[in-house]
C-alpha cells in the first residue's frame, strides 16, 4: 500500500505548463461549483461530493506522468461527470457512459500499446502510428472530428453547471494529454487537418443553430479545432497558443454555459430569438455574455485574441495562411456576433432602458453566487487578454512577443463591417429552431440513409431508436447466433465427440496447416 | 508420525463430519443449526488462515510445504496430501468466500436446511480435498464427488426447469468423469503410479502418442467441467437454476477450483512443455478466447438475470484460461489476480441477485422493473460489482483486467487483448440493460438514501445479514481494488510454485 | 488388439445411445455402457494370465494379476452406480413434471 | 414461404436421416481416432512395474489381509473408500432431497402365497450369505460393497413379493438412515482412531491383528468392511424406496 502511494506521489510532474493548467482547472471547477449552488436543487450533497471527486481526479490527470494513474483518474473523471448528468436525465447518463466507455477502451488499448513499446511514462512519443492510435483514443472522449457527434446533444441537454464542466474543462483533458505526447518540434499533420475540419464544420453548424446551448456546444467543437490545429502545427509558439487557448476557451465557455443556465431560468427558453430586454433585466450576465463571446470571436484585449494570434503566427507565413486564418476568424466572429445580434440588438427596445434597469424586474432571482462565478470568468478573460505572459514563469517568453494589436483591431473592424452587412441583409441568419437534437435523431437519419440506399425511407420509432440500436439490434444478432449454436439436445451432446475427434487427431490436423 | 500436519486431513474431514451432523439436524432449532454452520465454516477458515499466519515467513520465502501421509509412509503408492503456496492461496480464498456464502445461506434457505447444509459441507469437503490432494485417483474421486453433491443442490427448488438443468449437468459431468478415469488408468498402466509427483518425474518416459492421448483425455475432462465453448451448454442452465448461494458457489468458487486442477495437471504434473511440443497450447488458447467472446455475446441475449451472469462467467473463465495458457510470469500474475477478483465479484453478483429476485415474480428481465428503487442500497452494491466486472478503475476488476491485458500485450497476442477489451464493452452493454430496467418505473418514495445509510448502523442485526454479506462483498471489491498489492506476495510465491514444479516433486517424493 | 476393439465397440455403442436415442433412460444406459466399457478394458488389459490377487492359505503363489486396477475399478463402479441412481431420480422427477421421458418432447431442454 | 403441410413429415424425416448420418459419421470418426490412439498402447508389463510389485510382496505382511484387493481398498487406499462411502452418503441424501414425498407407498398385494412362503424360508440364508461376504472380505473374494448390495437386494425382494408396504413396517426409513450413518461413522471413527493409535489417518490398527487367515485378522479391515456393508445396504435400500414412492395424485 505504501509502495503504491509513494509511486503515486512520485508520478506527479510539476514541469512545463501543466501546473498552470491545473490551477486554471481548479478555478473553473470552483466557478461551476458557485454557479451550481442555486441551480442544483436536490441532493446537493451528492452533487458536491461528485464535484470533489472530479476535481481531485482532474488534477491527477493533468499532473501525473504514470499511465496507470492517468487512466485511473480519467475514468474517475468520467464516472463523476457521468453521474452529474443524472441531475438532468438518466437517459443521458446511459448514452454518455456508453460513449465514454468505448472511448476509454480505445485509449486503454493505445496506452497499453505505448507501454508495451517501451514508453513506460507519459512523455513525448516519437512513433507516428502510436501517436495516431492515441489520437484516436482521445478522439471519442474529447470530441475530435467525426467522433464529435455525441458532444452537442449531450452538452446541450446537461444541467448548466455540468455543461460548463464538460465543455469548459473535461473535453480539454484530451488535448492536455496530447500536449504531453506530441513532440513540440514536429507536430502531427493528421491532427492539423482534423482541427481544420472541426473549425469549419462545427463553425458552420454553430451559425445555423437557433438554440443557445446547442450553438455553444457546436462552438466548443469549433474552438477545440483551434487547439487541435495548434498542437498539430508544432513549434513553440503553437504550443503556447494551444495552452493559452485552452485557458481562454475554458474561461469563456464556462462563463457562457453558466450564463446560459441563467438565461434559461430567466426566459424559460433557449431559443435566442425570444430574448427581450436582456441587458436591463440582468446587466452583469449580459456583460459576461458579451465579453465571453468577444473572447470567442478573438476581439483584441480578450484572451481569445492572444491565443489565436499565437496560433496564427506559428504557421508558415504566406498569403494562403493569411487568407485561411482570416476566413476562420470571420467564421467564429460571425457565429459569435450573430448570437449577440439577436440577444442585444435586433428587435430590442432601449427607450425605457434606464427606468427598467432601476426598477430591476427580473423573473429569476439574482444570486450572489452566480454573479461571483460570472465575475471570476470575466476577470480571467480580461487578465489573460491583457497579460498573456502573466501566469508565472512558464509563458514568460511571451513578454517579448509582439501581438500586433493594431492589425488585430483592423481585422475586427473589417469583420464587424462584413457581419453587419450580412446580418442586415439576411435578416440575421434567422433559421428555424431544430427539433430536439439527440443521438436518437442522428441514428434515425443514419438508418434512413441506409434504408434509402435500397428503398424509400421508413419511419422509425425515434423514442426507442437508441435502445434499438444499442440493444435490440445487437441482441437480435446474438440471439440468432445463440439459436444457431443451441440446436436440440442431440446436437449439443454431439459437440463432445466432435471435440474429441479434433483433439485426438490434432497432430494430423495440425500438420495440414 | 505425521501429527504435525494433521490440519490437512482436518480440513477435509471436518466439513464431512459437519455434514453428517447437519443431516440429522432436523431436530435442532433454526438458530442452533445456523450457528453450527457458521461456526463450522469459521473454524475451517481459521484453520487455513492459521496455516498462513504461522507459516508466514516460509510462505514469504517460497519454501512453505506441508505434507500428510496416510498409512504406510514407506510404501510407494500411499495417498498423501500436500500443500504448497499455490494450494494455500486457493484454499484460503475459497474458504473465505465459502464462509461468506454460508452466512448468506443461513438466512436465504428457508426449508430443508438440514439436507441443504449436509450437501453444502460435503461440497466444501470435496473442494478442499481436490485442492490438497497429491494423488491422481483421489483427485478423480473428489471431482466426481463435487459433481454428485452439487446435482441435488441444483435441483433444490424442485421445478421442471431445475430438474432439467440438474440432469444435463449430470450428463456432461459424468462424461467428463469417464474421460478423467481413462486418463488416470492410462497413466497407471504406463507408469505404475498414481502419485502426481512421481508421474511428473517420469512423464517423459511415455511414448509421444500415449502422452497425447493422456493429455487429450485430461483436457476433455477439465474443459467440460470448465464450460469452454463447444461444450458449455450445461453451464448457464445449471448456474441459473439453483438457489443463489449455490449459484455463487458454482460460478464463483467451483470454476476456480477446476482452474486450479487444470494448473496442477498441466504445470505441476505434466510439464507445460509437453503441451507446447504437441501444439496443443495454441489450440486451447484460441479456443478459450473464442469461448470468452461467445460467452459475452450470449450474455447479451439472455433474458434472465442469473442466466446472463452465468454466460458472463463463461466469458471470464475463457479469458483466465487463455491468459494462463500464455505461460509467462505476467500472465500467471494477471490470471491468478483475475481468479481472485472474479471469485469475489461473481459470488457477490449472484448473492445480490438472489436477494433482489426474492421479491420479483420471475427472473425475467421484464419483471425486474423498479427493483432498483425498492432495494436501493443493495442495487447500488450490485451496480458497483457490475462495474467491477466490466473493469472500472477503483475496483479490483480493473486491476486484474489491466494485468491480463498487459500480459497479452507483452506476449504480443493482440487477439487476446482485443477479446479482453471487447468483452468489457459487451459486458457494459448487457449490464446496462438490466440496470436501466431496474430504474424503469417512477420511484416510490419510501426511504431516503440517507436513512438507509444510517440504518447501516444496525450492521450486526440478524435481519440484515443477507444485505450485510452483499455490502461486505462490495467493500471487499473496493478495498482490494485499492490495495491489490496485498495479493502480490501470495500470488508471486504461487507463480514460483507453478514455474518450478521440481520443488513440489522433490518434496512430495522425498517426504 | 482384441481388447481394444471390444472396448471401442462397447464405448461407441454407449456413446451412440447417449447421443442419438431420445429416450432418457436409454441415455443413462448408454452412459453406463461407456463406463462399463472402460472398466472392462481396465480389467482385461491388466490381466496378464495370473491368479486373482488373493493368497490361499498354505500355498505359495507366484503370479498374480495386478490388484490395484481392480480396486480402482471397484471405486469407479460405486461412483457410476451413485451417478446412475441420481440420474434416474432426476428422470423420475422430470417425468412427473412433463409426463414423458422422451427428450425431444420435453420442452426447454434445448434452449 | 409456407411449406405445404404434406411435405413436412418428409422434410422432417429427411432432417432426421441427415442428423443420423452426421452422428454416425462423427462416431465412426471417434472410433477411428480412439483405435488409432489405443493401438499404440504398449503391452502391460504388469508386475514388473513398481507399485504392484510392492503389494504382491508385502501386502500380506503389512495388512494381514489375504485378499489383496481388499487390502488396497481398505488399507493402502482407505481414504478413497472413505470418499466413496461419502459419495454414497451424499447421493442418498441428494436423492432423498429430490424425491422427498409426504406419502408412503401403500401397496400390500404382492405376489402369490407360494412365493411369499418360499421367500420366507429363503430370506435368512440370503442374509447369511450377505453377512458372510461382508465379514470375510479380507479372506475371500467380496467385501463391504458387494455384501451390502446383497443385503439391499433382500429389501428390494421384499417389496416385490410382499408389496411395498411390508418393508416399511419392518424397518422404518429412520432405521435405515441410522444404519447408513452408523456405517459411515464406523469408518470415520476407525480413521480417527488411526490418528490417535498409529499416528496417521486411517492407519491400520495393529493391535487388532490376530493370526493371518482367521476371521479376526487384518487389523481394522473387517470392521471397516462391516461398516461399509451396512452403509451400502441401507443406502441402496433408501434409494430404491425413494424411487418407488408415489403421491396421492398419481394412481398406484
Amino acid at each position: 500500500m505504501a509502495v503504491i502511494w509513494q509511486q503515486f506521489l512520485v508520478s506527479f510532474q510539476f514541469e512545463s505548463f501543466f501546473p498552470l493548467l491545473a490551477e486554471v482547472g481548479v478555478i473553473l471547477t470552483l466557478m461551476t461549483a458557485l454557479a451550481a449552488w442555486n441551480y442544483i436543487r436536490e441532493n446537493k450533497f451528492w452533487y458536491y461530493a461528485l464535484t470533489l471527486v472530479y476535481l481531485l481526479s482532474t488534477l491527477v490527470v493533468v499532473l501525473t506522468n504514470d499511465w496507470f494513474f492517468f487512466l485511473f483518474a480519467w475514468e474517475m473523471v468520467t464516472l463523476a461527470t457521468t453521474f452529474m448528468l443524472a441531475w438532468s436525465d438518466w437517459k443521458l447518463v446511459r448514452q454518455y457512459f456508453v460513449i465514454q466507455f468505448s472511448g476509454s477502451s480505445i485509449l486503454l488499448f493505445g496506452a497499453l500499446a505505448a507501454n508495451a513499446f517501451g514508453y513506460t511514462e507519459i512523455g513525448v512519443i516519437d512513433s507516428v502510428p502510436l501517436q495516431f492510435l492515441l489520437i484516436m483514443g482521445i478522439g471519442m472522449k474529447s470530441g475530435l472530428f467525426l467522433f464529435h457527434f455525441w458532444l452537442p446533444p449531450i452538452h446541450s441537454e446537461a444541467p448548466a453547471p455540468v455543461s460548463a464542466i464538460l465543455s469548459g474543462w473535461v473535453v480539454k483533458l484530451g488535448y492536455i494529454f496530447l500536449l504531453k505526447i506530441i513532440p513540440m518540434e514536429t507536430g502531427n499533420t493528421f491532427l492539423f487537418l482534423l482541427g481544420l475540419a472541426m473549425i469549419i464544420y462545427a463553425g458552420w453548424q454553430a451559425l445555423r443553430s437557433a438554440d443557445l446551448k446547442i450553438m455553444l456546444a457546436y462552438s466548443t467543437v469549433s474552438q477545440l479545432g483551434f487547439i487541435a490545429l495548434a498542437i498539430g502545427t508544432g513549434g513553440q509558439y503553437a504550443f503556447y497558443g494551444a495552452v493559452l487557448h485552452i485557458i481562454a476557451h475554458g474561461f469563456a465557455k464556462t462563463t457562457l454555459f453558466i450564463s446560459s443556465g441563467i438565461w434559461q431560468r430567466e426566459y424559460g427558453t433557449r431559443i435566442i430569438y425570444d430574448f427581450k430586454d436582456a441587458v436591463s433585466r440582468r446587466p452583469i450576465t449580459s456583460a459576461a455574455t458579451i465579453l465571453s463571446f468577444a473572447s470567442l470571436a478573438a476581439v483584441v484585449f480578450t484572451a481569445g485574441y492572444n491565443s489565436k494570434y499565437l496560433i496564427k503566427s506559428a504557421q508558415t507565413p504566406g498569403l494562403l495562411t493569411t487568407a485561411v486564418f482570416f476566413l476562420l476568424g470571420l467564421l467564429s466572429f460571425l457565429y459569435a456576433g450573430r448570437v449577440l445580434y439577436w440577444l442585444f440588438i435586433k428587435d430590442q427596445d432601449y427607450s425605457t432602458f434606464f427606468a427598467d434597469l432601476k426598477q430591476g424586474f427580473n423573473h429569476y432571482q439574482i444570486y450572489t453566487h452566480d454573479i461571483l462565478a460570472l465575475l471570476t470568468g470575466m476577470l480571467g478573460i480580461i487578465v489573460v487578454g491583457f497579460w498573456p505572459e502573466m501566469p508565472g514563469e512558464i509563458l514568460s517568453t511571451l513578454v517579448e512577443k509582439d501581438f500586433h494589436l493594431l492589425s488585430g483591431l483592423r481585422d475586427i473592424l473589417i469583420y464587424l463591417g462584413i457581419s453587419a452587412y450580412l446580418f442586415y441583409n439576411n435578416r440575421g441568419f434567422k433559421v428555424e429552431a431544430r427539433g430536439n437534437l439527440s443521438l436518437e435523431n442522428y441514428l434515425q437519419l443514419f438508418l434512413n440513409f441506409l434504408y434509402g440506399l435500397s428503398r424509400k425511407s421508413v419511419k422509425f420509432d425515434t423514442e426507442k431508436i437508441f435502445e434499438t440500436f444499442f440493444y435490440n439490434a445487437i441482441f437480435n444478432a446474438s440471439k440468432k447466433l445463440h439459436d444457431f449454436v443451441y440446436q436440440d439436445f442431440t446436437m449439443q451432446l454431439l459437440w463432445i465427440p466432435i471435440f474429441m475427434i479434433v483433439l485426438l487427431l490434432w497432430q494430423q490436423i495440425y500438420s495440414y496447416f | 508420525m505425521s501429527w504435525m500436519n494433521i490440519e490437512l486431513i482436518l480440513l477435509i474431514v471436518l466439513p464431512a463430519g459437519l455434514a453428517v451432523i447437519m443431516y440429522f439436524s432436523s431436530a435442532f432449532n433454526q438458530r442452533a443449526r445456523n450457528s453450527l454452520a457458521v461456526v463450522g465454516a469459521g473454524v475451517e477458515l481459521y484453520l487455513v488462515f492459521s496455516l498462513f499466519i504461522f507459516n508466514f515467513e516460509a510462505v514469504k520465502n517460497s519454501d512453505f510445504f506441508l505434507q500428510s501421509t496416510m498409512g504406510y509412509s514407506d510404501s510407494p503408492f500411499v495417498i498423501n496430501f500436500a500443500m504448497d503456496n499455490l494450494s494455500l492461496l486457493f484454499s484460503l480464498i475459497v474458504t473465505a468466500v465459502v464462509f461468506l456464502i454460508v452466512i448468506f445461506s443461513t438466512q436465504y434457505i428457508r426449508d430443508k436446511e438440514n439436507r441443504y447444509f449436509a450437501l453444502f459441507f460435503l461440497v466444501l469437503a470435496s473442494i478442499q480435498g481436490s485442492i490438497l490432494t497429491a494423488d491422481l485417483f483421489t483427485l478423480y474421486l473428489f471431482i466426481e464427488a463435487i459433481t454428485i453433491f452439487t446435482t441435488p443442490l441444483i435441483s433444490f427448488n424442485k421445478t421442471e426447469k431445475t430438474t432439467r438443468a440438474a440432469m444435463q449437468y449430470l450428463f456432461y459431468g459424468i462424461t467428463g468423469g469417464v474421460f478423467f478415469f481413462i486418463s488416470i488408468i492410462l497413466i497407471y498402466f504406463n507408469l505404475g503410479t498414481l502419485k502426481m509427483a512421481a508421474v511428473a518425474e517420469n512423464f517423459g518416459l511415455i511414448s509421444t502418442p500415449m502422452q497425447l492421448t493422456i493429455i487429450i483425455f485430461f483436457l476433455l475432462a477439465v474443459l467440460i467441467k470448465l464450460g469452454i465453448f463447444p461444450i458449455h451448454f450445461w453451464l448457464p442452465r445449471a448456474h441459473s437454476a439453483c438457489p443463489a448461494p449455490i449459484s455463487a458457489l458454482l460460478s464463483g468458487v467451483l470454476l476456480k477450483v477446476y482452474l486450479y486442477i487444470f494448473m496442477r495437471l498441466f504445470w505441476t504434473m505434466i510439464a507445460f512443455d509437453f503441451l507446447v511440443e504437441l501444439h496443443l497450447s495454441a489450440f486451447v488458447l484460441d479456443l478459450a478466447l473464442v469461448s470468452s467472446l461467445i460467452g459475452h455475446v450470449f450474455a447479451l441475449q439472455a433474458d434472465e438475470l442469473k442466466k446472463m451472469l452465468a454466460y458472463s462467467s463463461i466469458g471470464h473463465i475463457g479469458m483466465i484460461l487463455a491468459v494462463l495458457m500464455l505461460n509467462t510470469e505476467a500472465a500467471f500474475y494477471g490470471g491468478l489476480l483475475h481468479i481472485i477478483a472474479h471469485m469475489l465479484m461473481k459470488s457477490g453478483l449472484f448473492l445480490s441477485s438472489g436477494y433482489l429476485l426474492r421479491t420479483t415474480l420471475s427472473h425475467h428481465i421484464d419483471d425486474l422493473k423498479g427493483i432498483g428503487h425498492k432495494n436501493r442500497l443493495v442495487f447500488i452494491s450490485f451496480i458497483i460489482i457490475c462495474l467491477g466486472t466490466i473493469g472500472m478503475p477503483p475496483l479490483i476488476g480493473f486491476v486484474s483486467k489491466w494485468f491480463v491485458l498487459l500480459a497479452f500485450l507483452e506476449a504480443r497476442h493482440y487477439f487476446g487483448a482485443f477479446v479482453v477489451g471487447a468483452g468489457s464493452i459487451i459486458a457494459l452493454i448487457y449490464y446496462l440493460r438490466y440496470i436501466s430496467q431496474a430504474y424503469e418505473t417512477v420511484k416510490t418514495e419510501s426511504k431516503t438514501l440517507r436513512e438507509e445509510l444510517i440504518s447501516l448502523k444496525a450492521f450486526f442485526k440478524s435481519t440484515n445479514i443477507m444485505k450485510n454479506v452483499i455490502y461486505l462483498f462490495t467493500l471487499l471489491i473496493i478495498f482490494f481494488g485499492l490495495s491489490y498489492k496485498i495479493f502480490e506476495m501470495p500470488i508471486n510465491t504461487a507463480i514460483f510454485e507453478l514455474l518450478n514444479p521440481q520443488k513440489y516433486i522433490e518434496l512430495v517424493l522425498g517426504g | 488388439m482384441f481388447t481394444n476393439l471390444v472396448f471401442i465397440i462397447l464405448f461407441m455403442i454407449g456413446f451412440y445411445a447417449l447421443v442419438m436415442k431420445t429416450n432418457l433412460i436409454k441415455n443413462v444406459i448408454g452412459l453406463n455402457l461407456m463406463e462399463a466399457a472402460v472398466f472392462f478394458w481396465v480389467i482385461s488389459f491388466s490381466d496378464i494370465g495370473g491368479e486373482v490377487a488373493i493368497h490361499k492359505m498354505g500355498e505359495e503363489m507366484t503370479k498374480f494379476n495386478d490388484p490395484v486396477p481392480q480396486a480402482l475399478t471397484l471405486t469407479g463402479i460405486v461412483i457410476g452406480a451413485s451417478t446412475a441412481a441420481l440420474l434416474l431420480t432426476l428422470i423420475i422427477e422430470l417425468n412427473k413434471f412433463s409426463g414423458t421421458i422422451d427428450r425431444e418432447k420435453i420442452e426447454g431442454l434445448n434452449d | 414461404m409456407e411449406i405445404p403441410t404434406e411435405t413436412q413429415p418428409e422434410v422432417e424425416s429427411l432432417n432426421k436421416l441427415m442428423k443420423k448420418t452426421l452422428i454416425s459419421v462423427v462416431l465412426a470418426g471417434v472410433a477411428f481416432a480412439l483405435y488409432q490412439n489405443f493401438s499404440l498402447m504398449p503391452g502391460y508389463e504388469g508386475l514388473n512395474v513398481g507399485l504392484s510389485n510392492y503389494i504382491i510382496e508385502s501386502g500380506l505382511k503389512d495388512t494381514g489381509s489375504l485378499n489383496l484387493i481388499t487390502a488396497v481398498l481398505y488399507d493402502y487406499r482407505a481414504f478413497d473408500s472413505l470418499g466413496e462411502s461419502t459419495v454414497i452418503f451424499g447421493a442418498v441424501s441428494g436423492i432423498v432431497l429430490i424425491l422427498s414425498r409426504k406419502m408412503l407407498p401403500v401397496s400390500s398385494k404382492g405376489l402369490s402365497f407360494i412365493v411369499k412362503r418360499t421367500l420366507g424360508i429363503m430370506t435368512p440364508f440370503i442374509a447369511l450369505f450377505g453377512l458372510y461376504v461382508i465379514t470375510h472380505g479380507h479372506l475371500t473374494p467380496g467385501g463391504g460393497f458387494q455384501g451390502g448390495v446383497i443385503l439391499a437386494a433382500i429389501s428390494i425382494i421384499f417389496s416385490i413379493v410382499y408389496g411395498s408396504a411390508f418393508d416399511y413396517r419392518r424397518y422404518s426409513p429412520q432405521t435405515k438412515t441410522a444404519l447408513e450413518t452408523g456405517g459411515a461413522l464406523t469408518f470415520l471413527g476407525l480413521g480417527l482412531a488411526g490418528i490417535f493409535m498409529e499416528g496417521a489417518f486411517l492407519h491400520n490398527l495393529g493391535f487388532l491383528t490376530a493370526e493371518t487367515g482367521t476371521l479376526i485378522s487384518a487389523g481394522s479391515i473387517p470392521y471397516i468392511n462391516i461398516g461399509v456393508g451396512f452403509k451400502v445396504g441401507a443406502g441402496l435400500a433408501i434409494i430404491f424406496y425413494s424411487m418407488i414412492q408415489k403421491t396421492f395424485e398419481e394412481d398406484f
